[in-house]
């Protein structure tokens, strides 16, 4: 590289930000990676991942949204976005490994986290490359989280733990999993007698089975826990306050993260025009349906910069409502944008290709991407509860 | 000039006097009754000032713009009200933009004050020869048009296009009236028979055809905006009925099947309300402004059609009757789609501004 | 009319039976009717429309599907379905204003009339122009038929009625009603205690009240009895026993009555093609679209063709299931087909045109015929209820 | 023919094999697992004479119809069996019709019993010119052709259409493989290099046209079978899971939003079972017959992909995992979709006929 970058000194002049970013990303970003990295597992993509973890920990950037304090740049708000927006310009891989990590450990530890859980596990993510994952669902507790049955039993200076979890992005690869586990059985609301801990994924009693998704790729897991000690000090909050610390976990899945996903397919909307001009742009019904997408892209796009705006004059109180509108019409929009996408390229899209990670959603592998887009009608909280409290909640409709 | 006012002020006031003037039941009433406008409602609007919304300033008016008549027709399409707004809004912005200075003075205060009531063609509904004195010819299905004071119609002379603003006594011309399913609108198809044109009459198109745009952009942008009126206000009046409407021993609102298809259509319009607000804070004549207006329509009247089409659905028998609200919706909904451009025109058209982006 | 025809003779010889309807109507059918009818209300009409019953009449086909017992044709099963395809192939007008006196009455007194009521009220239907109604529904018993609350108190040889009924149509017209009340207020189930009895219209304390449709039209109608006496001898079947019956007079819809209507509708369909030949047939995705409803239209064609055959088989006992996925099926595609037609004439579809009496749903008004499709998605029992129906008794999904 | 032979107690033979042979877990683990046929289960349905299903009696066939035929594909699609049956049932159909009577000695015995087991190319996938002595070029995409021992390619000799049967063993034949997403059947492209061509491996097109038709219509209805019983499958299973499967202390499947989708597919099936019986019943060569197996091929593929994508989603997170069986159906049934005619391919036939009719 012939010059170094300081992205962080340019806060205050937009364009000269916008500029050092995009110069930095011409040289730092790993070349041709779509192609390079298609077809990786999970051993021999994560070097990769890591290697370009550390590019942008060079510039301050590994963690663009956290705050000085625990490690991050501090960047204001309008400053965070134009870092999403321009490594989704430049199509930079996404750091989904670091998911959890980058996102929801923080959303939870900033708020709930003991001084010295904060110390001891923010600097794990922002100068080491320590994986994080989420123990939350059961197979018994989807939708209905809140009657999970995995026990934690207080043992002295610790807790042991019982019980399985399900759809655990990435804990194949995780050092610590951020577990939902009942302390108390005997309550009035499934919801109280919960505990929040952070579990050591190498303690003795946990076990991982990755599950193949249906795109045919290792996303995410079973884990079994059989008697796992893990000490009260990985406690997060008080004990029973559980259900409450989950809803900032969950709270970390709205905005940037989801930011970063439409912003990526509205340039890969733009290709598929590019890349059906010669085929299926000619024919004047797929053009218009085409055309259709148009406008429910804009509304996802607006519903998502209007939550960005809420969020940053009001970082801890975003109202849930905006957020469920979001899961609502992001979801199926990208179901049927996808599906469009594998009948406008007819029995071409039926090839199978390796799938592409860190792409998100626009891998643009077409049907890879269709079958990917249940992921956003079916995990946190399935389209049909959405529906539920939108009519109940919003709307006032009475419960059945 | 429009963020000098608070747009949800505007629509406050909007909202409070049409729900005194032009309650539920008037609505059912005057659906039955017919007419090609409520004389006495476009009075009261034109006293209140809203005529006048965005009539420059210096005209008398309050020189907003179309984020601020986007509220106005949404107000109005949230009570279905059968007065001609559209034309008067869009008459109010060639005039304002394309005008001469006389023809300003002239029309500007009138428009302000309503009592010139101007229906315009449909920027897709054909043109007219202009010779240097008079001009002939048909033009069909405009909105309005039986209750117009003036025409605006597309004209072409010495082959430059032109509008042509004629008052609707104009000798030699006629208005035949078509009645609408919409029983809040009508439509006119206007003959001309050798009427003269005096030069006063005549708007001459610019150049750069940013006029054109402007108003192709404008009309997209309050037909979406008076769908989308019409489908908040029958989305609520339908959940409303389905709290207190019983079946089974239960109010029907606490049937799931039920909550699911109005918690969907909810979806719908919040999103339709940004796309809508979006579109009509980018600049008209920017292509980017042009597309976003023409996709707003084709969408927004789209997903408001379809919400009214399961209101009635939701209501059930009475649904079906011409005693309660959601078919003047329905109607009013349906005709949306359909004016100006028709969804297929309208994606067509999105699909080129796309590709030559 | 220079001969006279015996439709009637002609049965053992299909294609001569055909023909002889096809000659017959050729000369018999109103001349120019949907112009001629167009627009006209109740009173007008009525006289038109008994004039051709009384055409049809002359040969033995005012009541084609009835036995020779109760003064029908008698006709094999076979020979009424051609007369139905007939009559649909020469667009003749449907006898709408007495729909419930050719199917629901007799459905009914066939099989419970006492012997006194079958002589003394289908001859009326043959041999004279008497109109019925039916009187089931009620404000708060629409979807819910057992919660009906019109009540029927024993004085003596009669009976008092009190009450309110909704959505009787032809009621305006109607010497008699097919009535249900309530004779037993205690009941376990709603679905007991109900009776059923034939009303005289005519009769003091009986009130019409019309109410006017979307499309404009009166068709159906309130219906107010206040102290209304009615017989004893009009009390069909047992007291008690009406829920019973009135399965019988509902199942009246199913079979050549709906297959009247789709009939016409394919008919439609085909004109609709050659109508739009020169406008949206000339537009790739228009004429995709209307493609697409050929398949959904032979499937609800097959649907009805299936049901007569089991009628056939066994006219008593039809599996409720057919008729279900009919009236799911038939009502749906109806509002679609017909709202794709007011798309594909757009503007002009707009403007207002008087209906036209006796087209069921083909009046080729493409917005009128749109909005009466919500009669059979909402009326005879909402889809919504259908759907209920299928999953809850035909696929074993347990109740809510 | 098919009329002396209860379909419905063939049906049952069918289904009951299928069920023990190509259980669920089968289903599932062979889609993890890949390869370009199961060998066995082929092996197996040889073996029962399923094979011979339509080849004519005389060559020791059952000679059954198309009617026949469509039981034997739904019952394969409803358990998404990776056997390569639709060449199969389409070169018996161009044998028995348009092959000389060497041809037919030749091929129809090894049809019967399951040793030959062509690759159709699909009737729009391009054709092949062939001088007198060989042929060269590339056909791709053809389904089955990775398992296929002879192919059945569309060619013009001398100006006039016809149909070349070569063995795959054949000199200068090169196949690549194409995996797919439904990992129940591949597509292969075929290179010809200089392949010599022997009389006997051509069979004309006659002169009317009916045998095209008639492949373009069995193509259809066996398409649409395999969909509908792919559906049927999907479906039912859902079903099962809705029943078991418990949140919020309740058995999912006594929601009534999931209730009234589940009841809304299962009419949507219905309706394309009758359409494929009747589509089915008709003379294929008979330009009714045509439009209605056509347009059944576009109505059924489609249907069942709306009813499949549903399936996964009321699966929830399991229906996201490969170690249930929706995304093995959804994937075929978007395959069927798309295979021979594409929707819009279909519906634009279709409307060509009707016009032409």
């Amino acid at each position: 590289m012939s010059r170094t970058f300081d992205i962080l000194s340019k806060v205050g002049d937009e364009a000269a930000f916008r500029q050092e970013i995009r110069d930095w990303l011409a040289v730092a970003m790993p070349r041709n990676w779509r192609n390079e990295w298609q077809g990786l597992e999970n051993e021999t993509l994560k070097p990769k991942m890591v290697a370009w973890l550390e590019e942008r920990r060079k510039v301050g950037l590994a963690t663009p949204h956290w705050p000085k304090e625990w490690g991050g740049p501090g960047l204001p708000f309008g400053y965070q976005i134009i870092v999403y927006e321009e490594l989704t310009r430049a199509d930079a891989p996404e750091l989904h490994m670091y998911m959890v990590s980058l996102f929801q450990t923080p959303a939870t530890l900033f708020e709930h986290g003991s001084p010295t859980q904060k110390e001891k596990y923010l600097s794990g993510i922002t100068h080491g490359t320590d994986i994080w994952c989420q123990g939350f669902s059961e197979p018994g507790a989807g939708s209905d989280l809140a009657a999970l049955r995995t026990s934690a039993r207080r043992e002295g200076d610790h807790y042991v733990v019982n019980g399985q979890k399900i759809w655990s992005s990435g804990a194949m690869n995780a050092q610590f999993c951020l577990l939902l586990a009942r302390t108390e059985q005997n309550v009035k609301r499934k919801h109280e007698g919960i505990s929040y801990f952070i579990m050591d994924m190498k303690a003795p009693g946990v076990e991982v089975r990755p599950i193949r998704s249906i795109t045919g790729e290792q996303e995410f897991c079973e884990i079994f826990m059989d008697d796992v000690k893990i000490s009260a000090e990985n406690l997060i909050g008080a004990e029973g306050d559980g259900w409450n610390i989950a809803q900032s976990t969950l709270s970390a899945e709205r905005g940037l993260l989801i930011f970063g996903g439409t912003e990526r397919l509205a340039r890969s909307f733009e290709r598929d025009r590019v890349d059906g001009k010669d085929s299926w742009m000619r024919d004047s019904q797929m053009r218009r349906e085409y055309a259709a997408f148009h406008a429910e892209l804009q509304v996802i796009r607006l519903l998502i910069r209007k939550l960005l705006k809420e969020l940053e004059a009001n970082p801890d109180k975003v109202s849930p409502t905006l957020p469920t509108f979001i899961k609502l019409t992001w979801g199926p929009f990208l179901q049927r944008y996808t599906e469009f996408l594998v009948r406008a390229e007819g029995i071409q899209a039926h090839k199978w290709k390796a799938p592409i990670p860190a792409t998100a959603h626009t891998s643009r592998i077409k049907f890879t991407d269709f079958l990917k887009s249940y992921a956003w009608t079916i995990a946190g909280g399935s389209n049909e509860i959405m529906r539920n409290i939108v009519a109940e909640r919003y709307l006032g409709l009475p419960r059945t | 000039m429009s963020d000098t006012i608070d747009l949800d002020l505007l629509d406050e006031s909007f909202s409070e006097l049409l729900a005194t003037e032009w309650p539920r039941e008037r609505s059912v009433a005057y659906a039955q009754s017919g007419g090609s406008m409520a004389v006495d409602l476009w009075q009261q609007i034109s006293e209140l000032g809203w005529t006048a919304l965005t009539v420059p300033e210096s005209f008398g008016g309050l020189g907003l713009g179309i984020d601020a008549a986007s509220r106005l027709h949404r107000a109005l399409g949230a009570v279905a009200a059968p007065v001609p707004m559209l034309g008067t809004t869009l008459t109010i912005l060639l005039v304002a933009h394309a005008a001469s200075d006389r023809q300003r003075a002239a029309w500007l205060p009138m428009l302000a004050s309503g009592s010139m009531r101007p229906a315009f063609a449909q920027p897709s509904g054909g043109w007219l020869e202009i010779d240097d004195e008079s001009v002939s010819g048909v033009i069909a299905d405009i909105l309005d048009a039986p209750c117009a004071t003036h025409l605006v119609l597309n004209g072409r002379r010495r082959d430059k296009a032109c509008w042509i603003v004629l008052p609707i006594s104009a000798s030699g011309l006629s208005v035949e009236a078509h009645p609408l399913n919409d029983t809040s609108r009508t439509l006119g198809t206007v003959t001309l028979s050798h009427v003269s044109i005096v030069e006063d009459a005549i708007v001459l198109q610019p150049e750069d055809r940013q006029v054109a745009d402007l108003l192709v952009h404008s009309s997209c942008i309050l037909l979406a905006s008076d769908s989308l009126g019409i489908g908040e206000a029958v989305l609520a009046l339908t959940i409303e009925y389905l709290k207190i409407r019983e079946q089974f021993g239960k109010v029907i609102g606490s049937f799931q099947a039920l909550k699911h298809r109005v918690a969907d259509h909810k979806t719908a319009l919040v999103g339709a309300r940004e796309l809508l607000a979006y579109a009509s804070s980018l600049d008209p004549v920017d292509p980017a402004g042009l597309v976003h207006a023409i996709s707003a329509k084709a969408h927004i009247t789209r997903v408001v059609a379809e919400v009214a089409r399961d209101c009635i659905q939701l209501h059930g028998g009475v649904g079906f009757t011409a005693e309660f609200q959601p078919h003047v919706f329905l109607k009013r909904a349906k005709l949306n789609e359909a004016l100006y451009l028709t969804r297929n025109e309208a994606l067509d058209r999105v699909a080129d501004l796309l590709e030559a982006a």
